[in-house]
């Protein structure tokens, strides 16, 4: 590649997924970055929210949780989890919210909870939902942020920790979801989207120095790549507010 | 009105083993952690534990082997550990029970357990394993009323059969253990910045524990009643403990300790480096005073302590550190 | 009578109904000169809270409204009605609540919405519940304030907005209702509490001035009597606190 | 952030006959009034009124024929008046639609509406008639959308068939119309004092307006992101209206009028006299600021302005007013 990160082309495409105005539902890491690096572009008027409690914050430094003190620096209202969920996310008001998992389907399904057909008795054991499955039944929409393996994305996930488009066409629907779904997936091989139809993922964009066959190769499941083109690369100007700016620290850059 | 205050010590030994109990806070910040380290010191055994997305304070619980019995949607210290290290070896040994949850579904739990009620509709959850699949076995919850009779139900709306809601059932636990920045000794509570579901917590608990930073007087906090959430006839005890969330953080008291987060997680990776951890900073030391010098004392402290500007430590090295 | 007005008796004997420590869940008129004086002479503690959304408050000035800013005075916890019934009411944390009503019956239902059969064509409406329903079911126990004239004590009432022991014996339960139920009722004319097994209501003490049979001939339902004593007359101490503390601007004193 | 800043008459312009609405405030505090009486200007019919316990904010609206139905617990001036007049007038006539619920229920209906859930568990009602009688018919409930298909449903908790509660069902309004003390330009609101159902009637409404004594700038109300409760999306305008909630009290900034009260009551318990307020004091005259005048004017508001260590008018003369 080049005089960019792989994390920093992510961050980048990330920030592009959100839309001047629209209320970010933004957990930590590379959410955390997209989200700023959106609010410091085009998007100064998006309102980022913290599930732990906090409404609008103008982030001076980057947060290492949801919970961090930093979440509250210029937030316009600090309350807990409760109005958040409810008031916030359960009320429809949530425009996009960022997800990320251990295992990934075709239809968006996401698995962080455990590897192994039994979950009680787990081979290996991750955190659990937090509030991702929250997130994913109630967004508006929602950006799943990926590392790209083929395990990651394998045919089954051991696990519905996060609901995407289910067994994809109408199931989402029929589970009683009220609104959202997948709408993007962001990985370290490239950017998928989902057939409005069948809802099964496709491949949009493989990122610079890769093809489409690598990442379909990558890919524990069939995956369309034939509309696929190269992943624009940042601009010089993102990647400068994104080094100087968002992420001065390395807190997340790497 | 009498006094609430009694010293950490003596708060700690109300729990007695088995109890449940719910721990305030959220992943790196406000965890009554004073707390949880004279429960490990006293050996507490067997208790249950609830919990939205708590980090360190119920991985050391859970290492220490004081834990039976997790609820919960997350445990983790974020970008600290993307999952506790003692809390994941004990649920791939099978040395812990656990139900998952959402953060949602959990303090909407509490919630209704604050609020009196059985339970609370959400219409989160639908078509995830979380509602789908369960941790703990019907016979293993008819057998301990200390768990839901049921996990979750799912109902259509008496007012609109269209509409699919998931029921999720109260927690009333015997206790909640707070920290907060600001406390009377009468129990009015300040809670500055994310209040987490500290006072849901709170309110759906027998008995109710606050540790604070700082005992004030009763004119300070009523001079603001809009910003004391918790009744305060609904909180049993106080106790002063400065620094009582080390390594975490208190918005506008001071700032997480990376260093010492590094050093917990480096160790906590391996049993033999978990028993040296607890050795050193909770049994090899008698008090949270001791703590705080085994830590690295007033100077440790001094370079966390937050910055009145910001509520944080706007210059504190969180990364690469080299100890 | 004598030195005291009537209403100043009321205040007097309310006030005694309310033990140290307890939290009281206090209405406008009556009941805010029964709760702050008890604050002022045996019952310092006691924690007075108005459904509006105030938790403690330490009055200086008798509130006209239980929403009025005088409300406010002291109050360790400022809130809105959610929080008062839900984290406070409803979880079981209020020892006495206060009511009153047009009509009671014998066992302590209060109709504090219309006179007439039908509540959809009233002869006369009057407020409706406001919080009183609310108190009557989640209370863990009521003192009821009334003007004693026999139409407002009939045999049957029109309505029942705020349950007592409903018809009676374990009735109350048999509803659903966790807690509570009538404890006194506090008249123009008497004091009356409640048989512990059928519920009934009988007669504690009549007022200095009346006789047994007075109060029983103004009751609309049979009245036993037979127990019944003369109220005590209010304390000095107590009349001067009321009328030069609690209440010098005659607000509520008559 | 684009202003959301409009005037008071443009902002009343935007209710439409027939709309369902909400207003902020209890019975004497921070009703907006200046609105109340902007709608009246134009001549609104066939509103539907939902709240808990309004004052006269509801009964003066009743009174000018602008009320078709209304949902409701209480309404009334409470010491000022044990009932309103123009309400109580209405119903005995037969003028007006209503249901009657609890101050506790109609809160619930709110908080599930702005939770985004069909209905609220609670354990009250049970046993009234509040819960076993209705104003409504099942036919008029299901000729008109704007009424819940039930008023209530009582059921058994799958949790403990030993529980029973009663679901209260989720309220949705076309607008909610708030006075607060403080806002900015793009939609932070401060509320002090009581925050009543202000929050819950604002999140399950459509459109939100929120009328003010004073816009302050943002960085004021950023700095206290506690007290401020109410997600700056969900308020949608904003107009400045000094001493709005006359003649009602809005904390720390001014007491309730008791002889502005005293007048409307006086003349509101006739038809001739309701008629003569209105024309005096609302239609008479084309702004609040001729409002203002035409109840007494600067020197009167001065003798309602809060002393700011109460956050009232501690020598307010309530009782013998002798005008």
């Amino acid at each position: 590649m080049s005089d960019y990160t792989l994390t920093e082309l992510m961050a980048v495409t990330a920030a592009h997924e959100i839309q001047e105005g629209e209320v970010v539902f933004a957990g930590t890491g590379l959410p955390m970055l997209g989200a700023m690096l959106a609010q410091r572009t085009h998007a100064p008027g998006c309102c980022i929210i913290f599930e732990a409690g906090t409404v609008a914050s103008q982030l001076a430094h980057l947060p290492m949780s949801v919970g961090d003190p930093r979440a509250m620096r210029g937030a316009a209202t600090a309350a807990g989890l409760s109005e958040v969920f409810s008031y916030v996310l359960q009320a429809g008001r949530v425009d996009v919210g960022f997800l990320s998992g251990a295992q990934i389907d075709r239809y968006g399904n996401i698995n962080s909870t455990s590897i192994g057909l039994d979950p009680g008795h787990p081979q290996v054991r991750f955190s659990g939902s937090g509030g991702a499955c929250d997130i994913a039944c109630l967004a508006r929409r929602t950006v799943i942020i990926a590392l790209h393996e083929k395990r990651r994305f394998p045919d089954k996930i051991h696990y519905v920790t996060s609901p995407g488009w289910l067994e994809g066409g109408e199931s989402r629907e029929r589970a009683g979801l009220v609104r959202g779904g997948p709408d993007v997936v962001v990985t370290t091989k490239g950017v998928m989207r989902f057939r409005p139809d069948t809802k099964a993922m496709y491949l949009a964009s493989y990122h610079p120095g890769l093809t489409a066959l690598d990442v379909a190769q990558d890919t524990g499941f069939p995956l369309d790549v034939s509309e696929a083109v190269q992943t624009p690369s940042p601009d010089p100007q993102e990647l400068r507010i994104l080094r100087e700016v968002v992420d001065p620290e390395r807190v997340f850059r790497k | 009105m009498p006094s609430k205050v009694i010293p950490l010590a003596q708060a700690a030994a109300l729990v007695p083993d088995g109890a449940t109990l719910s721990l305030g806070g959220f992943t790196t910040q406000r965890h009554p952690m004073a707390f949880v380290y004279e429960l490990i010191r006293l050996r507490r055994r067997n208790l249950y534990l609830f919990g939205h997305s708590p980090g360190g304070d119920w991985d050391i619980l859970i290492g220490a082997g004081c834990v039976k019995r997790v609820e919960l949607a997350y445990e983790a210290d974020e970008a600290f550990a993307t999952i506790g290290p003692r809390w994941r070896l004990a649920a791939e040994r099978g040395q812990i029970e656990w139900e998952d949850y959402s953060n949602f579904s959990m303090v909407a739990r509490f919630t209704a357990g604050a609020m009196g009620i059985p339970f609370m509709p959400l219409r989160s959850l639908l078509g995830s394993d979380v509602l789908a699949r369960g941790g703990l076995s019907a016979e293993a919850r008819a057998a301990d009323p200390r768990t839901s009779a049921l996990k979750l139900f799912e109902m259509q709306s008496p007012f609109d059969p269209r509409d699919r809601v998931v029921l999720v059932p109260a927690i009333h636990t015997d206790f909640a253990i707070l920290h907060v920045q600001k406390a009377t000794a009468n129990g009015i509570v300040r809670i500055e910045g994310q209040t987490f579901a500290d006072v849901q917590q709170a309110l759906c608990a027998e008995t109710v524990i606050v540790t604070c930073e700082e005992i004030v007087a009763e004119e300070s906090l009523r001079s603001e009643p809009e910003r004391n959430l918790i009744p305060m006839f609904a909180v049993h005890y106080v106790c002063p403990v400065p620094w009582g969330a080390h390594p975490y953080a208190v918005f506008n008291c001071y700032d997480y300790d990376p260093r010492q987060l590094k050093r917990y997680h480096g160790c906590a990776e391996s049993d033999a480096g978990f028993q040296t951890y607890l050795d050193q900073y909770v049994l090899g030391v008698k008090t949270h005073v001791e703590y705080l010098n085994a830590i690295g004392g007033a100077e440790r402290l001094e370079s966390l302590a937050a910055d009145p500007a910001y509520g944080y430590r706007p210059d504190l090295q969180r990364r690469r550190l080299d100890e």
